[in-house]
């Protein structure tokens, strides 16, 4: 059959498109870009946790952390093998987020002060993260789609586990109560712009939506967010730093104050807290890193060059 | 029991001084491959700190936390190969390389002490350190044997990290104050020099003579990179003392 | 007065955080008159840092060593550049040179405060800071123009500095309150502009707006790499509360 | 008048021998090696104290401390210049010192563990300094000579710096003055064998009194050090760690216990604390100041260039 009717018809049926699989340029290119910026986005998302890697307050918080980071870098290389199989390779794809013309989740551009950040970051960004993605694993392309379903696992055990911080937060004196509700202020707002902007200023999220991709508007995926998160608020004894936030029983969801979108546009253009920081680090890590990488390279052609003359010996 | 557990504490601090430096890493390696190799690392030994603080702590009804938090330096009790700071990949590679060997032959006789609780920590642990070890021994081979440049790097490393090895084999009067529960530590060097000459020696190394650091971490005397690992690694628990987490 | 103290505070942060930074460098230059040059400048922060500190504590009963090593980090007013790790060479004179221009400006304009302690402290410091901006622009120079591999190292300090710069010159509600006083840092902008901008023309760099970094030091909201600089210089004085030394 | 003759009348006459005066090889040799180990010494001297710069607990001694090390980056440099005299450069003696075929001062490879050491190294290590350098402003080589005495106004300085810094502790808590006692306790011995080995086994002192470089044995600078100690240790209400110390209404001299060689030798041959330390971070900064080094050169290259050019179009 005709690639184009074949892919035609495996998005209607709601199947996998998988790598041999004829597509479509512009569905080849939208998926990069999301699987490279979703990968970029846990690699960058390794460092406003690692910060608090040498300073955990307890050494069991201190290997849940570590291990957390780690299964960052797990993600990373899972949606770099995702994005590798469309035709870019990882060099590309990390020389374009170092010089800036890749993107990665804006979330990441804010700092973590404060211990509570492990919690607020656990609870509230992973928990947005896993809202988004869950229907991610649902995505018509294959090897994205069973990349988001270990990746979801994860994420929803980091959840937790950023809950339990909090939680125990709550349980403490005063000042650590203080501590949990001044970073869940910070963090709030930022976690609900991760769906993106409305939908009426969402411009690929249609063509997105065609091709199973996405599966859930931004809203939404928000409102969805929201609806979780109240309930666990409580639980806490958290406040959620929105005045209007408030059960619509008509609707069966929670209304929401307006979100400051210029925020978002600003961190967006660059002026966030750590913009530089994170892409300085990077770099850093990357440059540092090169003359390793060349002697894995060189010895590993070494080897290559051994083994076949060894080859030539015995065939000849 | 107070010298079990005084042992049990050398090597608790050992494997914690070492995680704590690994950790450094996460984030910053030079291959994502290696975040993820470097953070194993760093966890296990992280986890078998707290099955030996754990277990040194429980004989002065103190919890892992209390030591590796609320203890100042002269308190510690580990050696100063561990506390080496990570310098280039390099020096982290050849650092493990010495101390992972070190750690598998001394875990895996310890598998066999007369102590149940360090016998079952140290079976458990052997298995992980040799993995340490693996991992270590590649990429001395890798960067011995890689560029120029890698070769260069490897060489200095181990002429800055060797003289520290010699600490790790000197016995005392804990250790003879435990037979059957301590290793000996001075009868792991024919092992370790083994083991480590012939890898060395694949890789085109050799290691050098010239210093032999004094030492001194068994006795509370520490090399002038523990003070500020300490003051990074406790400084939120201590500024507030008694909390939970 | 207590408007006056919280300005001083900024002030007084900005240079001690840049002494502890500096102060890293000694025994550590690239060669000994370099030692010794970021000494003095090391030297001439702290002190400038202890006369604006000593003032501020003045107002709330306190000294300067209260306020250097037992205030938190929310508690501190530094601006996030002054925080900025000291990176390789170029990564500190690139930041030295920021900062002394933005010192050299804010301290010839407060030497006409209506308040007199700041006005004198001012007086002082601003010879001191003129010698710092000397020589940042000489190393600038020759690093910018010295060798192919040191172009690249100061281009990249610069990309990875200069978005911190911006953060130096916003007006605030506490400066409103202070009229007279306080220097207004959005009037510095254009002669900060002026002198950097002709330096880094003679060395043919250009200064890069990709990002400009949000700040907040001066509300208590920190860079990551605060928290570590912390730990480390209170941690002594940490230990042993209210003593004298 | 012959040069051989001229140095010798000079010698006699306990006069001062300057560059340009004729030398024997051997007296040039002695200075070269004694002049740049004392320059090492120095720059590998600011070692241990630096390790406090960033930790010590008031800003006032964070400002004298960070003076102090300064001050001995200056001694180094006032003693490489006096031995570039005798025509050989810094660079030269700089690689030595890394390569490790020049020697520093023993005293330099001990830890500083606690603050208390920046009191210790002040009273005792710089004190037997002083008593090793004062002989040596009246050195017959008139560079090496006038640098010391420059150096020995600021070394009594920090004398009596580090003297406050242990009577500040023996005036504090009990834990403050057993943190003192205790660093008296490590520094002593290894203070009192700066000024080298018994008379008996100090082979080169004979040629070296002979010229007027050294004026006194190094039991004769031991004693008087001593001497110097005991009444101030009363003063401190420190305890000097020797049973044997004790005096003598004979001798007029204070009586002490045998020093321990072999520790001094264990130390000489490379089994010191810090030995590897010391070295390895000193060539560290060297070579991570390499790049620096270049740049500076070649900027000071294109400048001289430049003023050529100028001069070459005024003067054509």
């Amino acid at each position: 059959a005709d690639g184009r009717t074949r892919f035609e018809e495996l998005i209607a049926a709601d199947d996998r498109v998988e790598p041999s699989d004829w597509m479509p340029e512009a569905y080849r290119k939208t998926l990069v870009r999301q699987i490279s910026q979703h990968a970029h986005s846990e690699v960058i998302g390794m460092q406003p946790e690692a910060n608090w890697i040498g300073r955990a307050p307890s050494l069991k918080r201190k290997a849940i952390l570590m291990a957390k980071v780690q299964d960052e870098a797990g993600h990373g290389l899972y949606l770099y093998s995702a994005a590798q199989t469309l035709g870019t390779d990882r060099d590309t794809m990390f020389e374009q987020l170092i010089a800036g013309s890749a993107k990665y989740s804006s979330i990441f551009n804010y700092l973590t002060p404060t211990w509570a950040d492990m919690g607020s970051i656990g609870w509230l960004v992973d928990g947005a993260a896993i809202c988004n993605q869950v229907p991610l694993c649902r995505a018509s392309y294959g090897p994205y789609g069973r990349a988001m379903v270990r990746i979801c696992k994860e994420e929803s055990f980091h959840q937790r586990q950023g809950f339990e911080i909090l939680l125990s937060l709550m349980a403490g004196t005063p000042e650590q109560r203080a501590m949990a509700q001044e970073s869940v202020n910070r963090w709030y707002w930022p976690a609900l712009m991760m769906f993106g902007p409305p939908d009426d200023e969402s411009p690929n999220s249609q063509q997105s939506m065609a091709w199973n991709i996405k599966r859930l508007s931004n809203d939404g995926l928000r409102q969805r967010f929201i609806d979780m998160l109240v309930p666990q608020a409580e639980v806490l004894g958290v406040t959620l730093p929105d005045p209007d936030l408030r059960w619509n029983e008509e609707r069966g969801h929670y209304d929401h104050g307006p979100l400051d979108w210029d925020e978002f546009h600003e961190v967006l253009a660059g002026r966030g807290q750590a913009n530089a920081q994170r892409l300085e680090r990077r770099r850093q890590a990357h440059e540092d890193g090169a003359w390793v990488r060349e002697a894995a390279r060189a010895y590993a052609e070494r080897m290559a060059a051994r083994r076949e003359e060894r080859f030539e010996k015995v065939a000849s | 029991p107070s010298d079990v557990a005084e042992y049990a504490l050398r090597l608790g601090d050992d494997a914690l001084v070492l995680a704590q430096r690994l950790g450094w890493w996460i984030a910053r390696a030079p291959e994502i491959e290696e975040d993820i190799a470097l953070a194993n690392i760093a966890l296990d030994e992280l986890g078998h700190a707290r099955s030996f603080l754990s277990y040194a702590g429980s004989a002065w009804g103190k919890n892992e936390d209390d030591l590796a938090y609320f203890r100042d330096e002269p308190e510690w009790r580990s050696a100063h190969i561990f506390e080496l700071p990570n310098g280039d990949f390099a020096h982290t590679i050849v650092r493990q390389f010495a101390v992972s060997h070190f750690q598998c032959e001394l875990y895996a006789r310890l598998a066999a002490s007369a102590d149940e609780t360090l016998a079952a920590i140290a079976a458990k642990a052997v298995k992980e350190v040799d993995y340490h070890r693996d991992h270590s021994v590649h990429w001395l081979l890798r960067l011995a044997l890689g560029t120029e440049e890698s070769e260069r790097r490897t060489r200095i490393a181990l002429d800055d990290v060797w003289p520290y090895v010699d600490e790790l084999f000197r016995d005392d009067a804990l250790i003879d104050a435990l037979p059957h529960v301590a290793v000996r530590p001075s009868e792991l060097r024919p092992s370790f020099d083994a083991a480590v000459s012939s890898v060395l020696a694949e890789a085109g190394l050799e290691s050098s003579t010239r210093f032999t650091a004094r030492g001194g971490g068994r006795d509370g005397i520490h090399s002038e990179h523990l003070g500020t690992l300490l003051a990074e690694m406790q400084v939120l628990a201590r500024q507030h003392p008694g909390l939970s987490w």
